[in-house]
Protein backbone atom coordinates (compact mmCIF):
# COMPACT_ATOMS: atom_id res chain seq x y z
CA UNK A 1 0.00 0.00 0.00
CA UNK A 2 1.59 3.29 -0.98
CA UNK A 3 0.92 6.45 0.85
CA UNK A 4 1.60 9.91 -0.42
CA UNK A 5 3.11 12.55 2.09
CA UNK A 6 2.85 16.27 1.64
CA UNK A 7 4.48 18.96 3.98
CA UNK A 8 6.09 18.01 7.33
CA UNK A 9 5.10 14.24 6.91
CA UNK A 10 7.13 14.21 3.47
CA UNK A 11 9.83 15.86 5.84
CA UNK A 12 9.23 13.25 8.41
CA UNK A 13 10.21 10.46 7.06
CA UNK A 14 12.08 11.94 4.29
CA UNK A 15 9.79 10.49 0.87
CA UNK A 16 6.84 11.62 -0.77
CA UNK A 17 5.76 8.85 -0.96
CA UNK A 18 5.85 5.48 1.80
CA UNK A 19 5.23 2.30 1.26
CA UNK A 20 3.29 0.08 3.93
CA UNK A 21 4.69 -3.39 3.93
CA UNK A 22 1.59 -6.23 3.21
CA UNK A 23 2.65 -7.94 5.78
CA UNK A 24 2.10 -4.59 8.55
CA UNK A 25 -1.82 -5.78 8.07
CA UNK A 26 -2.61 -2.35 7.91
CA UNK A 27 -6.51 -2.55 7.43
CA UNK A 28 -8.57 0.77 8.01
CA UNK A 29 -7.37 4.16 8.79
CA UNK A 30 -6.83 3.83 12.84
CA UNK A 31 -4.88 1.24 11.98
CA UNK A 32 -2.61 3.25 9.53
CA UNK A 33 -2.10 5.87 11.98
CA UNK A 34 -0.62 3.38 15.20
CA UNK A 35 1.53 1.86 12.25
CA UNK A 36 2.82 5.46 11.39
CA UNK A 37 3.18 6.26 15.04
CA UNK A 38 5.51 3.10 15.76
CA UNK A 39 7.30 3.83 12.98
CA UNK A 40 7.84 7.76 12.84
CA UNK A 41 7.43 9.29 16.61
CA UNK A 42 7.84 12.55 15.23
CA UNK A 43 4.28 11.95 13.76
CA UNK A 44 2.42 12.15 17.60
CA UNK A 45 4.08 15.40 17.80
CA UNK A 46 2.18 16.67 15.32
CA UNK A 47 -1.44 19.16 16.21
CA UNK A 48 -3.41 16.74 13.96
CA UNK A 49 -2.66 13.96 11.47
CA UNK A 50 -5.65 13.10 8.77
CA UNK A 51 -5.51 10.31 6.11
CA UNK A 52 -7.27 10.95 2.67
CA UNK A 53 -9.10 8.39 0.48
CA UNK A 54 -9.16 9.13 -3.01
CA UNK A 55 -9.15 12.96 -2.17
CA UNK A 56 -11.48 12.92 0.89
CA UNK A 57 -11.09 13.17 4.19
CA UNK A 58 -11.42 9.58 5.67
CA UNK A 59 -12.76 8.85 9.05
CA UNK A 60 -10.55 5.86 11.59
CA UNK A 61 -13.09 3.30 11.32
CA UNK A 62 -12.57 3.15 7.39
CA UNK A 63 -11.02 0.38 5.35
CA UNK A 64 -8.00 1.28 3.62
CA UNK A 65 -8.40 -0.29 -0.27
CA UNK A 66 -4.33 -0.28 -1.76
CA UNK A 67 -6.43 0.48 -4.87
CA UNK A 68 -7.30 3.80 -3.53
CA UNK A 69 -5.23 6.55 -3.72
CA UNK A 70 -4.21 7.31 0.26
CA UNK A 71 -2.46 10.61 1.40
CA UNK A 72 -1.50 11.96 4.82
CA UNK A 73 -2.86 15.45 5.52
CA UNK A 74 -1.12 16.71 8.36
CA UNK A 75 -1.90 20.23 9.54
CA UNK A 76 -2.91 22.53 6.91
CA UNK A 77 -1.88 26.10 6.55
CA UNK A 78 -3.39 27.61 3.16
CA UNK A 79 -4.82 30.89 2.68
CA UNK B 1 -17.69 28.35 -10.62
CA UNK B 2 -13.36 29.27 -11.08
CA UNK B 3 -11.58 27.11 -9.09
CA UNK B 4 -7.60 26.77 -9.39
CA UNK B 5 -4.38 26.20 -8.53
CA UNK B 6 -2.09 28.75 -9.55
CA UNK B 7 2.05 30.61 -9.93
CA UNK B 8 0.71 34.30 -9.95
CA UNK B 9 -2.64 35.40 -8.30
CA UNK B 10 -4.14 37.46 -10.80
CA UNK B 11 -7.14 39.88 -8.95
CA UNK B 12 -8.62 40.96 -12.67
CA UNK B 13 -8.84 37.62 -13.53
CA UNK B 14 -11.26 36.90 -10.60
CA UNK B 15 -13.10 39.87 -11.03
CA UNK B 16 -13.94 39.46 -14.79
CA UNK B 17 -14.74 36.30 -13.92
CA UNK B 18 -17.31 36.97 -11.39
CA UNK B 19 -19.00 40.14 -12.94
CA UNK B 20 -22.26 39.61 -14.33
CA UNK B 21 -24.64 42.14 -15.36
CA UNK B 22 -27.45 40.07 -12.59
CA UNK B 23 -24.68 40.65 -9.61
CA UNK B 24 -25.36 44.32 -8.13
CA UNK B 25 -22.26 43.23 -5.65
CA UNK B 26 -19.13 41.60 -5.60
CA UNK B 27 -16.96 40.81 -2.90
CA UNK B 28 -13.23 39.85 -2.85
CA UNK B 29 -11.08 38.75 -0.26
CA UNK B 30 -7.34 38.83 -1.19
CA UNK B 31 -4.88 37.04 1.13
CA UNK B 32 -1.59 38.17 1.72
CA UNK B 33 1.92 36.91 3.22
CA UNK B 34 3.07 39.17 5.74
CA UNK B 35 6.27 40.02 6.75
CA UNK B 36 6.40 38.96 10.37
CA UNK B 37 5.05 35.91 12.28
CA UNK B 38 4.48 35.55 15.71
CA UNK B 39 7.17 38.04 16.26
CA UNK B 40 10.26 37.07 13.87
CA UNK B 41 10.97 38.04 9.86
CA UNK B 42 9.41 36.31 7.38
CA UNK B 43 11.65 36.21 4.63
CA UNK B 44 10.24 33.65 1.94
CA UNK B 45 7.43 31.32 1.86
CA UNK B 46 6.63 28.28 0.16
CA UNK B 47 3.58 26.59 -0.01
CA UNK B 48 2.46 23.26 -1.47
CA UNK B 49 -0.67 21.71 -2.32
CA UNK B 50 -2.28 17.71 -2.46
CA UNK B 51 -3.52 19.53 -5.98
CA UNK B 52 -6.56 16.44 -6.86
CA UNK B 53 -7.70 17.02 -3.17
CA UNK B 54 -7.47 21.01 -2.66
CA UNK B 55 -9.35 20.92 -5.53
CA UNK B 56 -11.85 18.34 -5.15
CA UNK B 57 -12.26 20.43 -1.23
CA UNK B 58 -12.27 23.60 -2.60
CA UNK B 59 -15.44 22.53 -4.96
CA UNK B 60 -16.89 21.12 -1.47
CA UNK B 61 -17.00 24.46 -0.48
CA UNK B 62 -17.99 26.22 -3.98
CA UNK B 63 -21.41 23.78 -3.21
CA UNK B 64 -21.82 24.20 0.39
CA UNK B 65 -21.99 27.87 -0.50
CA UNK B 66 -24.08 28.07 -3.66
CA UNK B 67 -26.33 25.63 -1.49
CA UNK B 68 -26.55 28.04 1.55
CA UNK B 69 -26.60 31.42 -0.09
CA UNK B 70 -28.16 32.62 -3.67
CA UNK B 71 -25.16 33.97 -5.19
CA UNK B 72 -24.24 34.47 -9.14
CA UNK B 73 -20.32 32.82 -9.50
CA UNK B 74 -17.92 32.35 -7.46
CA UNK B 75 -14.21 31.80 -7.59
CA UNK B 76 -11.14 30.57 -5.37
CA UNK B 77 -7.84 30.70 -6.71
CA UNK B 78 -4.85 29.47 -4.46
CA UNK B 79 -1.10 30.08 -5.42
CA UNK B 80 1.31 27.36 -4.74
CA UNK B 81 5.35 27.55 -4.84
CA UNK B 82 7.61 29.97 -3.55
CA UNK B 83 6.48 32.94 -2.31
CA UNK B 84 7.86 36.64 -1.01
CA UNK B 85 6.34 38.47 1.68
CA UNK B 86 3.32 40.84 0.30
CA UNK B 87 2.34 38.54 -2.42
CA UNK B 88 -0.86 37.72 -2.61
CA UNK B 89 -1.65 34.15 -1.96
CA UNK B 90 -5.30 33.57 -2.19
CA UNK B 91 -8.09 35.33 -4.07
CA UNK B 92 -11.72 34.25 -2.92
CA UNK B 93 -14.58 36.35 -4.95
CA UNK B 94 -18.44 36.21 -4.83
CA UNK B 95 -20.89 38.02 -6.86
CA UNK B 96 -24.59 37.91 -5.72
CA UNK B 97 -27.38 40.10 -6.56
CA UNK B 98 -27.55 41.83 -3.28
CA UNK B 99 -23.97 42.21 -0.84
CA UNK B 100 -25.50 40.02 2.08
CA UNK B 101 -25.09 36.58 0.43
CA UNK B 102 -21.47 38.13 -1.41
CA UNK B 103 -19.73 39.47 1.88
CA UNK B 104 -21.14 35.81 4.06
CA UNK B 105 -20.39 33.26 1.29
CA UNK B 106 -17.28 35.03 1.08
CA UNK B 107 -15.90 34.79 4.49
CA UNK B 108 -17.13 31.63 4.52
CA UNK B 109 -15.12 30.09 2.40
CA UNK B 110 -12.03 31.63 3.45
CA UNK B 111 -13.05 30.40 6.91
CA UNK B 112 -13.40 27.35 5.82
CA UNK B 113 -10.76 26.83 3.39
CA UNK B 114 -7.90 27.34 5.92
CA UNK B 115 -9.40 24.41 8.06
CA UNK B 116 -10.09 21.59 5.31
CA UNK B 117 -7.85 22.70 1.66
CA UNK B 118 -4.51 20.44 1.69
CA UNK B 119 -2.62 23.29 1.58
CA UNK B 120 0.58 23.67 3.41
CA UNK B 121 2.48 27.08 4.29
CA UNK B 122 6.29 26.77 4.87
CA UNK B 123 7.53 29.58 6.55
CA UNK B 124 11.50 30.81 6.40
CA UNK B 125 12.96 33.09 8.44
CA UNK B 126 16.60 34.41 8.95
CA UNK B 127 17.67 30.96 10.89
CA UNK B 128 15.62 28.26 10.32
CA UNK B 129 12.04 27.37 8.82
CA UNK B 130 8.62 26.34 9.65
CA UNK B 131 5.55 24.19 8.69
CA UNK B 132 2.82 26.48 9.93
CA UNK B 133 0.56 25.15 12.39
CA UNK B 134 1.85 21.38 12.16
CA UNK B 135 3.00 21.65 15.72
CA UNK B 136 0.74 22.69 18.69
CA UNK C 1 -6.35 56.58 3.09
CA UNK C 2 -7.71 57.19 -0.59
CA UNK C 3 -10.97 58.49 -1.00
CA UNK C 4 -12.53 60.04 -3.92
CA UNK C 5 -14.71 60.41 -7.03
CA UNK C 6 -14.32 59.18 -10.15
CA UNK C 7 -15.32 58.56 -13.72
CA UNK C 8 -14.67 54.99 -13.61
CA UNK C 9 -13.75 52.76 -11.16
CA UNK C 10 -10.22 50.92 -11.07
CA UNK C 11 -9.97 48.07 -9.21
CA UNK C 12 -6.19 47.75 -9.63
CA UNK C 13 -5.75 51.30 -8.58
CA UNK C 14 -7.89 50.11 -5.14
CA UNK C 15 -5.94 46.90 -4.76
CA UNK C 16 -2.58 48.53 -5.67
CA UNK C 17 -3.33 51.67 -2.85
CA UNK C 18 -4.38 48.87 0.15
CA UNK C 19 -1.20 46.67 -0.31
CA UNK C 20 1.24 46.59 2.32
CA UNK C 21 3.53 43.76 3.22
CA UNK C 22 2.16 44.23 7.11
CA UNK C 23 -1.40 43.65 6.15
CA UNK C 24 -1.89 39.79 5.25
CA UNK C 25 -6.01 40.26 4.21
CA UNK C 26 -7.32 42.76 1.97
CA UNK C 27 -11.55 42.80 1.56
CA UNK C 28 -12.65 44.25 -1.38
CA UNK C 29 -16.20 45.35 -2.04
CA UNK C 30 -17.65 46.40 -5.45
CA UNK C 31 -20.94 47.51 -6.30
CA UNK C 32 -22.07 47.03 -9.40
CA UNK C 33 -25.29 48.58 -11.40
CA UNK C 34 -27.65 45.41 -12.06
CA UNK C 35 -29.72 45.45 -15.09
CA UNK C 36 -32.64 44.79 -13.49
CA UNK C 37 -34.68 46.81 -10.42
CA UNK C 38 -38.50 45.89 -9.32
CA UNK C 39 -38.91 43.87 -12.20
CA UNK C 40 -38.01 46.73 -14.77
CA UNK C 41 -35.39 46.67 -17.32
CA UNK C 42 -32.78 49.33 -16.39
CA UNK C 43 -30.98 50.67 -19.75
CA UNK C 44 -28.82 53.31 -17.87
CA UNK C 45 -28.02 55.25 -14.36
CA UNK C 46 -26.90 58.22 -13.58
CA UNK C 47 -24.93 59.43 -10.58
CA UNK C 48 -25.08 62.75 -9.37
CA UNK C 49 -22.76 63.63 -6.19
CA UNK C 50 -22.48 66.45 -3.96
CA UNK C 51 -18.75 65.91 -4.30
CA UNK C 52 -16.98 67.85 -1.21
CA UNK C 53 -19.78 66.97 1.24
CA UNK C 54 -19.67 63.67 -0.34
CA UNK C 55 -15.75 63.31 0.34
CA UNK C 56 -16.22 64.82 3.60
CA UNK C 57 -18.62 62.31 4.92
CA UNK C 58 -16.51 59.56 3.42
CA UNK C 59 -13.92 60.65 5.22
CA UNK C 60 -15.98 60.50 8.44
CA UNK C 61 -16.83 57.13 7.52
CA UNK C 62 -13.27 56.12 7.12
CA UNK C 63 -11.83 58.06 10.56
CA UNK C 64 -14.97 55.97 12.02
CA UNK C 65 -13.31 52.26 10.71
CA UNK C 66 -10.45 53.48 11.54
CA UNK C 67 -10.98 53.96 14.84
CA UNK C 68 -13.19 50.37 15.24
CA UNK C 69 -10.81 48.55 13.92
CA UNK C 70 -7.45 47.79 13.33
CA UNK C 71 -6.35 49.00 9.86
CA UNK C 72 -4.21 49.28 7.39
CA UNK C 73 -5.43 50.85 4.72
CA UNK C 74 -8.90 52.03 2.93
CA UNK C 75 -10.17 53.26 -0.03
CA UNK C 76 -13.58 54.72 -0.74
CA UNK C 77 -14.11 55.30 -4.82
CA UNK C 78 -17.47 56.12 -5.90
CA UNK C 79 -17.92 56.54 -9.93
CA UNK C 80 -20.11 59.34 -11.09
CA UNK C 81 -22.10 60.31 -14.24
CA UNK C 82 -23.98 58.12 -16.28
CA UNK C 83 -23.11 54.41 -16.27
CA UNK C 84 -24.59 51.49 -17.85
CA UNK C 85 -26.15 48.21 -16.25
CA UNK C 86 -23.07 45.99 -15.55
CA UNK C 87 -20.51 48.74 -14.86
CA UNK C 88 -18.95 48.99 -11.29
CA UNK C 89 -19.79 52.17 -9.70
CA UNK C 90 -18.50 51.66 -6.02
CA UNK C 91 -15.19 49.98 -4.39
CA UNK C 92 -14.21 49.69 -1.03
CA UNK C 93 -11.51 48.48 0.27
CA UNK C 94 -10.03 48.15 3.16
CA UNK C 95 -6.51 46.14 4.53
CA UNK C 96 -5.74 44.99 7.93
CA UNK C 97 -3.20 41.97 9.70
CA UNK C 98 -6.40 39.88 10.12
CA UNK C 99 -9.11 39.17 7.64
CA UNK C 100 -11.62 39.86 10.18
CA UNK C 101 -11.18 43.86 10.59
CA UNK C 102 -10.68 43.81 7.08
CA UNK C 103 -13.98 41.93 6.38
CA UNK C 104 -16.21 43.81 8.84
CA UNK C 105 -14.84 47.29 8.35
CA UNK C 106 -15.26 46.67 4.96
CA UNK C 107 -18.78 46.21 5.15
CA UNK C 108 -19.37 48.63 7.76
CA UNK C 109 -18.12 51.51 5.10
CA UNK C 110 -20.37 49.98 2.21
CA UNK C 111 -24.16 49.90 4.90
CA UNK C 112 -22.98 53.76 5.95
CA UNK C 113 -21.98 54.92 2.79
CA UNK C 114 -25.23 54.13 1.57
CA UNK C 115 -27.17 55.92 4.16
CA UNK C 116 -24.83 59.13 4.25
CA UNK C 117 -22.84 59.65 1.50
CA UNK C 118 -24.50 62.52 -0.90
CA UNK C 119 -25.20 60.84 -4.01
CA UNK C 120 -28.01 60.35 -5.93
CA UNK C 121 -28.40 57.30 -8.70
CA UNK C 122 -31.37 58.09 -11.31
CA UNK C 123 -32.62 54.44 -12.88
CA UNK C 124 -33.64 54.92 -16.87
CA UNK C 125 -36.10 52.22 -17.96
CA UNK C 126 -37.26 51.77 -21.37
CA UNK C 127 -40.38 53.89 -20.69
CA UNK C 128 -39.80 55.99 -17.87
CA UNK C 129 -36.94 57.18 -15.05
CA UNK C 130 -36.69 57.22 -11.37
CA UNK C 131 -34.66 58.81 -9.15
CA UNK C 132 -33.80 55.89 -6.52
CA UNK C 133 -35.21 56.27 -3.12
CA UNK C 134 -36.65 59.42 -3.29
CA UNK C 135 -40.44 57.93 -3.01
CA UNK C 136 -41.42 55.73 0.18
CA UNK D 1 -29.72 83.25 1.15
CA UNK D 2 -28.82 80.52 -1.49
CA UNK D 3 -29.21 76.56 -1.54
CA UNK D 4 -27.66 73.87 -3.65
CA UNK D 5 -30.13 71.47 -4.82
CA UNK D 6 -29.10 68.13 -5.98
CA UNK D 7 -31.30 64.87 -7.33
CA UNK D 8 -34.69 64.98 -7.36
CA UNK D 9 -35.11 68.43 -5.63
CA UNK D 10 -33.27 69.91 -8.39
CA UNK D 11 -35.74 68.20 -10.63
CA UNK D 12 -38.52 69.71 -8.16
CA UNK D 13 -37.75 73.31 -8.01
CA UNK D 14 -36.32 73.03 -12.27
CA UNK D 15 -33.55 75.01 -10.84
CA UNK D 16 -29.64 73.81 -8.99
CA UNK D 17 -29.79 76.64 -6.85
CA UNK D 18 -32.52 78.47 -5.34
CA UNK D 19 -32.64 81.79 -3.62
CA UNK D 20 -35.04 82.24 -0.30
CA UNK D 21 -35.86 86.12 -0.59
CA UNK D 22 -34.38 87.29 3.07
CA UNK D 23 -38.27 88.88 3.93
CA UNK D 24 -38.78 85.18 4.39
CA UNK D 25 -37.37 85.37 7.53
CA UNK D 26 -35.92 81.83 7.71
CA UNK D 27 -33.45 81.66 9.87
CA UNK D 28 -33.35 77.56 10.87
CA UNK D 29 -33.05 74.78 9.28
CA UNK D 30 -37.14 73.64 10.55
CA UNK D 31 -38.00 77.15 9.15
CA UNK D 32 -36.46 76.41 5.56
CA UNK D 33 -38.10 73.04 5.65
CA UNK D 34 -41.42 74.25 6.38
CA UNK D 35 -41.22 76.95 3.71
CA UNK D 36 -39.90 74.79 1.25
CA UNK D 37 -43.25 72.37 1.85
CA UNK D 38 -44.89 75.39 1.06
CA UNK D 39 -43.07 77.14 -2.20
CA UNK D 40 -42.75 72.86 -3.47
CA UNK D 41 -45.57 70.54 -2.35
CA UNK D 42 -43.67 67.84 -4.37
CA UNK D 43 -41.01 68.54 -1.39
CA UNK D 44 -43.27 66.86 1.07
CA UNK D 45 -43.83 63.38 -1.22
CA UNK D 46 -39.65 62.75 -0.63
CA UNK D 47 -39.33 59.80 2.03
CA UNK D 48 -37.02 62.06 3.61
CA UNK D 49 -35.33 65.57 3.29
CA UNK D 50 -32.06 66.51 5.02
CA UNK D 51 -30.52 69.93 5.21
CA UNK D 52 -26.35 69.74 4.95
CA UNK D 53 -24.74 73.02 6.27
CA UNK D 54 -20.70 73.01 5.01
CA UNK D 55 -21.03 69.33 4.19
CA UNK D 56 -22.26 68.59 7.55
CA UNK D 57 -25.39 67.00 7.94
CA UNK D 58 -27.83 69.77 10.09
CA UNK D 59 -30.03 69.38 12.96
CA UNK D 60 -34.08 71.47 12.80
CA UNK D 61 -32.69 73.35 15.45
CA UNK D 62 -29.41 74.42 13.77
CA UNK D 63 -29.20 78.32 12.94
CA UNK D 64 -28.94 79.48 9.12
CA UNK D 65 -26.29 81.80 8.15
CA UNK D 66 -26.54 82.83 4.56
CA UNK D 67 -22.32 82.83 5.03
CA UNK D 68 -22.67 79.34 4.93
CA UNK D 69 -22.86 76.74 2.04
CA UNK D 70 -26.55 75.32 2.78
CA UNK D 71 -28.02 72.39 0.58
CA UNK D 72 -30.99 69.92 0.26
CA UNK D 73 -30.08 66.63 0.73
CA UNK D 74 -33.13 64.21 -0.67
CA UNK D 75 -32.65 60.34 0.03
CA UNK D 76 -29.73 59.13 -1.14
CA UNK D 77 -29.12 56.33 -3.56
CA UNK D 78 -25.22 55.55 -3.70
CA UNK D 79 -23.22 52.39 -3.20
Amino acid sequence: MKILLFGITREITGQSRLTVPANAGITTVKALKVWLAQQYPAMQGLTSLAVAVDNEYAQDEDVLNPGHEIALIPPVSGG
Amino acid sequence: MLIKLVEHIDLNEAYAYLHANEAGAVNLFVGTVRNHSKGKEVVRLDFEAYDAMAIRQMEHLAKQAFEKWSLVKLAIIHAVGAKDPGTPVVVIGVSSAHRDASFEACRYLIDELKKTVPIWKKEFYEDNSVWVNAHP
